[in-house]
């Protein structure tokens, strides 16, 4: 069977509970629960046949990445996914800074398919398996 | 003619603005060696990075072979002479200059003929970003002078321009001509969004395929052709779009009927 | 101890009256004395060379925030003026807005000592502080804002003079501050709704007082206070044709608070508050006027703004004013309004020679000084950077000491400006004693610095050495020479120390921070009342409010006794 | 016990002076007036993920070592560089920031700070035409019409609104506070009148949303006095919930937006009927709103200088202020993250001229963000050496840079384990700036604040900018020492 994928634009960004983990400790679970998930519209996680806080795969032309998807309540945003901030959405944001030193964080293309039975990695795993660190 | 061979693949930026005819102009091997340049933050000469040969050729006057993409400010400033890059070239190649001619053939660094007033500069590959835009903080970008890049060149090309004809055999990124004044830009490939945000005068020639032009410009007439230079006309028919209106400015941009009938929309305002 | 002998200069310190006598200056513990031991001290041979008190300027802009917008938003300007470090000073960058290491070295190498940062908003005054920190080879003091401070409308509208002024001495304080600056008075409050004041009996809205009350109130406060500096005064309607009406009126208001020859305020850049006509078409000079005024009172005193043709970036508390250059040119633009306070602008601006207005600018400075008899009223300024880079001086001083060389430049400038100019009509050159008056003596005197601006007993061994032999070179003919000399001091010396020779720094050395430290027999009341007010008129907490010493990295308050 | 009073919180760019904390036996116990960040930071900072001693990393792992040992190790590395680059700096004080610059040109590196991530595009747009701005104060007094766009300070700088904008007094605006109060229950009510009618017809079709202006529905104004607050974003936040009016763009199309309404603030008529998705009445609408406040004020952030366009949406708000300062009073102002961020782009300035991305390897300043930025010189894989201080690029740079810069010597000085330093080769435990470590700090609006010392930090634990004093000492005698080798040979 072939996976749904879905064509989306990935944003990433700020959200409150990455703010309060940052400042609890970046090794701290909070900081791993804020950072390692993806906002998504409700209508395309019924296309994607995914349920709130099961895992999603997250592919740009720079990698991809494993995180929780997580339903975003305030008003539809079709078509988009919003990852805080953090190493999991740098796994995968584009680099390209067109010669200014800023990434492209927000805006670019990316395709989500449903990853259930794929793990999330802590940071120190996701740092292994990227760094060897 | 001086040949330069790099002795090394580069790791550091190297700050190699002695590259140039003028300051190579009658001096020996041995003195053109000892000139300074920067490797990193160390200071070294011209012969501790490059194998320096001497032929009787008078033309070109500087010949690069190899890698070169990390040396920096190749011809900066120069007014005579020719310089051809066998490879690739580095940042700021050709920037200020004043006359004679640049040739790459590979890719180029951004901000190729950055500030340029006069002379031609021709890379064979693709430029990178800043294509003849000037500095931060400056509002005056090229001046006069000939661009030709027959590849892709990246984003925030001929901004500021003032002056001086760009062609781009190959596609554009995005924000090309942006605050443009005068001057020509023949694009003859794709070109990126918001091409000729903030001009206030100069015309952008799009003979490829645009997204969509910028909602603060205005049709104004389809044209059969236009003229990019005493050389060069291009062959329409063409939308004519006059902007920015943000800025209550006259530029124009020329953009290809046939390759864009999604643009036919703005035909009823004519 | 430390003993120096500076021996056989020509001498040149107008406060104690000393014209160009071939002398020795002893030195011990960075002051002047009256002798040292002569086989012990050492010596400086100065023979043929000219000797003067450390330079002083009373106006110029080089540290705060306003400052550092400036310097962030130019690097345009930076890129072609770079500084390497060498193992004995830091690297930087120059032109308009030079770096604040770049700025002690420039003005150390013209043989300045001691520099007035004259534009300090109070809510910022750490930052200007931090930077006159790292502001080597001078000392320094800074003039808050102070002319549309709520609370000094508040106080003044009710004509309680006595409370505005325990206010302003807790402010001189608080923000470390030496003088009273008034900045387009009213104009920058109403500036916070985007108006602006247009003549000095307008009202400022939503507060009933007129510029008038505000400069006669600020300048009554002054007096009461017993502060050593006069108001420093920005008029209303700088940089605008006509204003020179409204500049005499200004004058003529303040003849109210005057009594005896004392000066009661100082008119900053003058020149640009000295423009004739209606409109920037028939633009023309009014100094002729000024100077008449000035030569027959003497209760003001100014400094020139001399324009400079170049590349410059103007920037001031007059924010109304710098939205009129923004109209005017299109260039980036920065507003900066601080709450309760003040406002600030900048604008980028190249003076040109054949532009008829710039021209005639160039033209108005030189007017005011040399018409203006009385070189005690008078001091040598850009307005740094706004009129142009103070490294510029050197060429002021030759315009000012040589016809020659001011109609040479007068001679390149814009046809209409050239026809309307006083210049071809004035002779005076001014001579080397004038030019140690105009640069030195003159300022130190206005800013009531009793240790600066002479080489008596006593003074500050802040001392300037330049290779001019004034037996042999006439100034007023080889005005290039005197600009290469002015421009590349033989010696600096600060506090006594050897810091510049030959136009090269030998030494990097931290300058003193001077503020007053004004005590009225009643002071201001820090009740909760207090911060409750505090917390309504500004974002900051009151306990964080206050410039605390820590800030200062070389402290030296003088002590001011008041009358209130 | 004791409480200190008006402290300042080292989290984010507002810079909130009101803090009070409660210590208790060197601790920080208690925190009045902060918002869930403040929090977190001021009761968390002692946490198990602190540093304890300087790590070296032996053989994969990280071994405590002595402040002599690491100090040397650091300076070593810096002193024997080609190209290093020295990064973070924004959330310390300008006292570690002043050493920072000073140890950027004696080693010859590449200084640049978080702005380039965050709001260097702001910066540069501000080099071209400049930035007609305030205080926050001026805000509070004045401003009767507030703009967010591309920015959440729910989420980022909570306490943004109640301290300087919609929901403060000020001398010549009330709070908005009443009206929004008097707003939400008009919604409840709303709300309450929509579930009745759903009760009464169930099987009726649900109704079209009508709470925010969205692509399909029409924008939803409140009539009220005194400020209005407007939200522009690409998604509903909760800023945005506040909103009086609320425009959803779409992603990336903020610049044509917003070159749209400057087009419409000029009085020009535009061909398309919708920009960004938006359509045109609207964006008049906006630009009536815009032209007819008295004061207005524009806030923006990362949903700017970050998506399609980058600097230039910046300079395009830029413009948009600069044309409606000829028909009103308006300011813009970036939402500066983190808290000593504004402060590290100001001593780097007065220092060097330039505000990041400062390139000492020729011996003076030289900025060129794109050639002589951190980001690009890591993506380029030009430095040899990294030192990482007050930031965390380990979390915040994308993989690629991240990759070049665990390639090379990399030194961190942080209080926390964060996730650069899990990647170090040398760690040195720091005091927290703001907790155990005094200073200054520059909030958003450029106004310099201090910040409190108000516990002791850990035994042998040094402020940044004593550890970089000393490094910056031992760079300079083994330079030295290298100097005198090489006169000895020659």
């Amino acid at each position: 069977m072939v996976q749904p994928k879905l064509r989306v634009t990935l944003l990433t960004g700020r959200t409150i509970e990455q703010g309060v983990g940052k400042e609890q400790g970046k090794s701290s679970h909070g900081y791993f629960e804020a950072c390692s998930m993806v906002y998504m519209d409700a209508e395309d996680m019924k296309k994607l046949g995914v349920r709130n806080n099961t895992n999603v795969l997250v592919t740009t032309p720079n990698g991809s990445v494993v995180l929780k998807a997580v339903k975003y309540t305030r008003g539809s945003t079709p078509g988009l996914i919003y990852i805080p901030y953090g190493p999991w959405a740098n796994a995968i944001v584009s680099d390209s800074t067109t010669s200014i030193g800023m990434p492209s964080f927000k805006g670019t293309p990316a395709e989500v398919e449903a990853a259930p039975d794929k793990p999330v990695l802590s940071m120190k795993e996701l740092f292994k398996s990227q760094f060897g660190r | 003619m001086i040949t330069l061979s790099p002795l090394k693949k580069f790791q550091y930026p190297v700050m190699a603005e002695c590259i140039n005819p003028d300051v190579f102009k009658g001096k020996t091997t041995a003195e053109i060696a000892a000139l300074s340049v920067w490797e990193g933050n160390k200071q070294k000469t011209l012969g501790d990075l490059f194998a320096i040969e001497e032929t009787a050729a008078e033309n070109p006057s500087i010949v690069i072979n190899g890698d070169a993409s990390k040396v920096r400010r190749v011809g900066m400033g120069m007014k005579n002479g020719e310089i051809v890059v066998n490879g690739n070239i580095g940042m700021h190649v050709g920037e200020k200059m004043a006359g004679g001619k640049i040739t790459v053939n590979g890719d180029a660094g951004g901000w190729a003929g950055s500030d340029m007033k006069k002379g031609l500069i021709e890379i064979h590959g693709n430029a990178g970003d800043y294509l003849a835009s000037p500095y931060r903080g400056s509002s005056t970008g090229m001046r006069g002078g000939t661009i030709i890049v027959h590849g892709n060149v990246g984003s925030d090309s001929a901004v500021f321009m003032r002056g001086g004809v760009i062609k781009i055999r190959g596609n554009a990124g995005p924000f090309l001509g942006f605050r443009m004044g005068d001057g020509t830009v023949y694009v003859q490939k794709e070109c990126g969004t918001r091409v000729g945000a903030c001009m206030t005068g100069g015309k952008i020639i799009i003979a490829g395929a645009l997204q969509e032009v910028m909602p603060t410009f205005t049709i104004d007439s389809i044209k059969p052709k236009v003229k990019v230079d005493e050389t060069e006309t291009a062959a329409g028919p063409f939308y004519v779009f006059l902007g920015d209106l943000a800025e209550s400015g006259s530029g124009k941009i020329f953009v290809s009927k046939a390759v864009n009938p999604h643009l036919s929309m703005y035909e009823k305002y004519l | 101890m430390a003993e120096m002998l500076i021996k056989n200069g020509f001498v040149f310190d107008p406060i104690n009256r000393i014209n160009g006598e071939k002398m020795d200056i002893a030195i011990k513990d960075g002051k002047i004395v009256g002798s040292v031991n002569e086989r012990r001290a050492k010596k400086i041979d100065a023979t043929g060379l000219t000797v003067m008190p450390g330079g002083v300027d009373i106006h110029t802009h080089i540290a705060g925030a306003e400052v550092n917008t400036g310097r962030l938003m130019r690097p345009e300007d930076h890129v072609k003026d770079v500084v390497r470090k060498t193992p004995l000073t830091r690297s930087g960058v120059g032109y308009s807005i030079p770096s604040t290491f770049v700025t002690g070295y420039r003005y150390s190498k013209m043989g300045y000592t001691t520099i007035m940062n004259p534009s300090m908003p109070p809510l910022e005054a750490k930052h200007t502080h931090e930077e006159l920190n790292d502001t080597p080879m001078l000392d320094k003091a800074s003039y808050p804002l102070l002319g549309d401070w709520w609370f000094v409308l508040e106080y003044l509208r009710k004509g309680d003079l006595t409370e505005c002024a325990r206010y302003v001495a807790w402010m001189m304080g608080t923000s470390k501050g030496y003088a009273i600056k008034i900045v387009n008075p009213g104009g920058l409050e109403s500036w916070g709704f985007g108006r602006n004041v247009h003549s000095i009996d307008d009202e400022v809205p939503n507060f009933c007082i007129t510029p008038r009350e505000i400069m006669c109130g600020l300048a009554k406060v002054n007096k009461m206070l017993n502060l050593p500096h006069t108001i420093h005064l920005h008029t209303n309607n700088l940089g605008l044709p006509g204003n020179y009406a409204t500049t005499l009126e200004t004058m003529r208001a303040l003849e109210s608070v005057a009594s005896g020859d004392k000066p009661v305020a100082h008119i900053t850049h003058l020149q640009f508050s000295s423009f004739a006509g209606d409109g920037w078409g028939n633009m023309r000079s009014g100094a002729e006027e000024i100077s008449k005024y000035i030569n027959a009172h003497n209760h003001i005193t100014f400094d020139m703004g001399q324009v400079i043709f170049t590349d410059t970036t103007t920037m001031t508390a007059d924010g109304p004013f710098e939205y009129t250059l923004y109209e005017l040119s299109g260039h980036k633009w920065v507003n900066t309004d601080i709450e309760t306070e003040t406002s600030g602008g900048i604008i980028p601006f190249h003076y040109k020679r054949n532009n008829a207005v710039n021209a005639t600018q160039w033209s108005i400075a030189l007017e005011l000084a040399l018409l203006i008899e009385d070189p005690w009223k008078m001091f040598l300024t850009t307005d740094h950077p706004n009129g142009g880079p103070f490294f510029a001086y050197p060429k002021i001083i030759a315009w000012l000491s040589s016809k020659k060389a001011r109609m040479a430049t007068l001679k390149k400038c814009h046809k209409k400006a050239q026809k309307k100019s006083l210049l071809p009509s004035i002779t005076r050159e001014l001579t080397l004693y004038d030019i140690a008056i105009v640069t030195r003596a003159g300022q130190a005197k206005a800013l009531g610095l009793k240790e600066k601006g002479h080489l008596g007993v006593g003074a500050d061994a802040d001392i300037a050495i330049y290779n001019i032999n004034p037996e042999k070179t006439d100034i007023a003919r080889k005005y290039k020479t005197a600009r290469r000399a002015f421009g590349n001091a033989a010696y600096t010396l600060k506090d006594g120390k050897v810091v510049v020779k030959d136009g090269e720094i030998t030494q990097h050395v931290d300058g003193k921070t001077i503020w007053l430290d004004v005590q009225t027999a009643e002071q201001v009341k820090v009740d909760e009342e207090m911060k409750r007010r505090f917390k309504e008129y500004w974002t900051v907490e009151y306990d964080n409010y206050p410039v605390f010493d820590h800030y200062v990295k070389v402290p030296s308050p003088i002590t001011v006794k008041a009358d209130v | 016990m004791s409480i200190v009073k008006a402290v300042t919180c080292p989290v984010c760019g507002s810079l909130c002076d009101d803090i009070e904390l409660t210590v208790e036996n060197n601790e920080v116990v208690k925190v009045k007036n902060g918002c869930a960040m403040c929090e977190s930071k001021y009761l968390g900072y002692k946490s198990e993920h602190r540093i304890r001693t300087p790590l070296v990393r032996k053989d994969g792992k990280f071994v405590p070592v002595s402040m002599d040992e690491a100090v040397h190790k650091a300076a070593e590395i810096l002193a024997n560089a080609n190209y290093p680059i020295l990064y973070g700096w924004s959330s310390t004080n300008c006292e570690a920031q002043r050493v920072g610059v000073e140890l950027a040109e004696e080693v010859g590196g590449v200084l640049d700070n978080t702005a380039v991530v965050c709001h260097g595009p702001s910066i540069l747009s501000v080099q071209e035409v400049g930035i007609p701005t305030c205080t926050l104060g001026q805000i509070r007094h004045r401003a009767d019409l507030m703009l967010y766009w591309g920015c959440d300070p729910w989420s980022a700088h909570p306490r943004h609104l109640e301290r300087y904008t919609s929901f403060t007094e000020g001398r010549f605006e009330d709070s908005a506070w009443k009206a929004y109060l008097q707003k939400v229950k008009a919604a409840a009510g709303k709300k309450k009148l929509v579930s009745a009618e759903r009760l009464e017809f169930v099987k009726s079709r649900p109704r079209p949303q009508t709470q925010a202006c969205t692509i399909s529905g029409p924008p939803q104004t409140l009539k009220k006095d005194g400020r209005k607050l407007i939200v522009i974003d690409v998604r509903k936040s909760m800023t945005a919930e506040m909103a009086d009016y609320f425009i959803q763009v779409e992603p990336n199309k903020d610049y044509e937006v917003m070159q749209a309404i400057r087009a419409l603030v000029r009085d020009h008529e535009l061909d398309v009927d919708k920009v960004g998705g938006i359509p045109v009445e609207y964006l008049e609408e906006v630009a009536d709103a815009l032209v007819n406040c008295n004061f207005g004020v524009i806030f923006f952030g990362m949903g700017l200088t970050q998506s399609a366009g980058k600097f230039r949406n910046i300079d395009v708000a830029i413009s948009l202020i600069r044309d409606l300062n000829r028909r009103t009073k308006f300011a813009i102002m970036p939402m500066r993250g983190h808290f000593n961020v504004a402060g590290a782009n100001i001593v780097s300035t007065w220092q060097s001229g330039y505000p990041y991305g400062v390139d000492f390897s020729l011996g003076y300043p030289r900025y060129n963000p794109g050639e002589t930025t951190c980001m690009d010189v890591l993506l380029r894989g030009e430095s040899d050496a990294s030192l990482v201080i007050a930031a965390d690029p380990g979390a915040t740079f994308p993989k690629r840079a991240v990759e070049h810069m665990v390639k090379t010597p990399l030194i961190v000085i942080d209080p926390h384990m964060n996730a650069t330093a899990m990647l170090a080769d040398i760690v040195f435990p720091s005091a927290f700036v703001g907790i155990e470590v005094g200073g200054t700090a520059y909030r958003m609006d450029n106004v310099p604040l201090p910040l409190k010392k108000v516990v002791e930090p850990p035994a042998g634990i040094l402020p940044d900018e004593e550890i970089l004093k000393r490094i910056l000492e031992e760079v300079r005698i083994i330079k030295a020492q290298k100097m005198a080798k090489q006169a000895e040979a020659a």
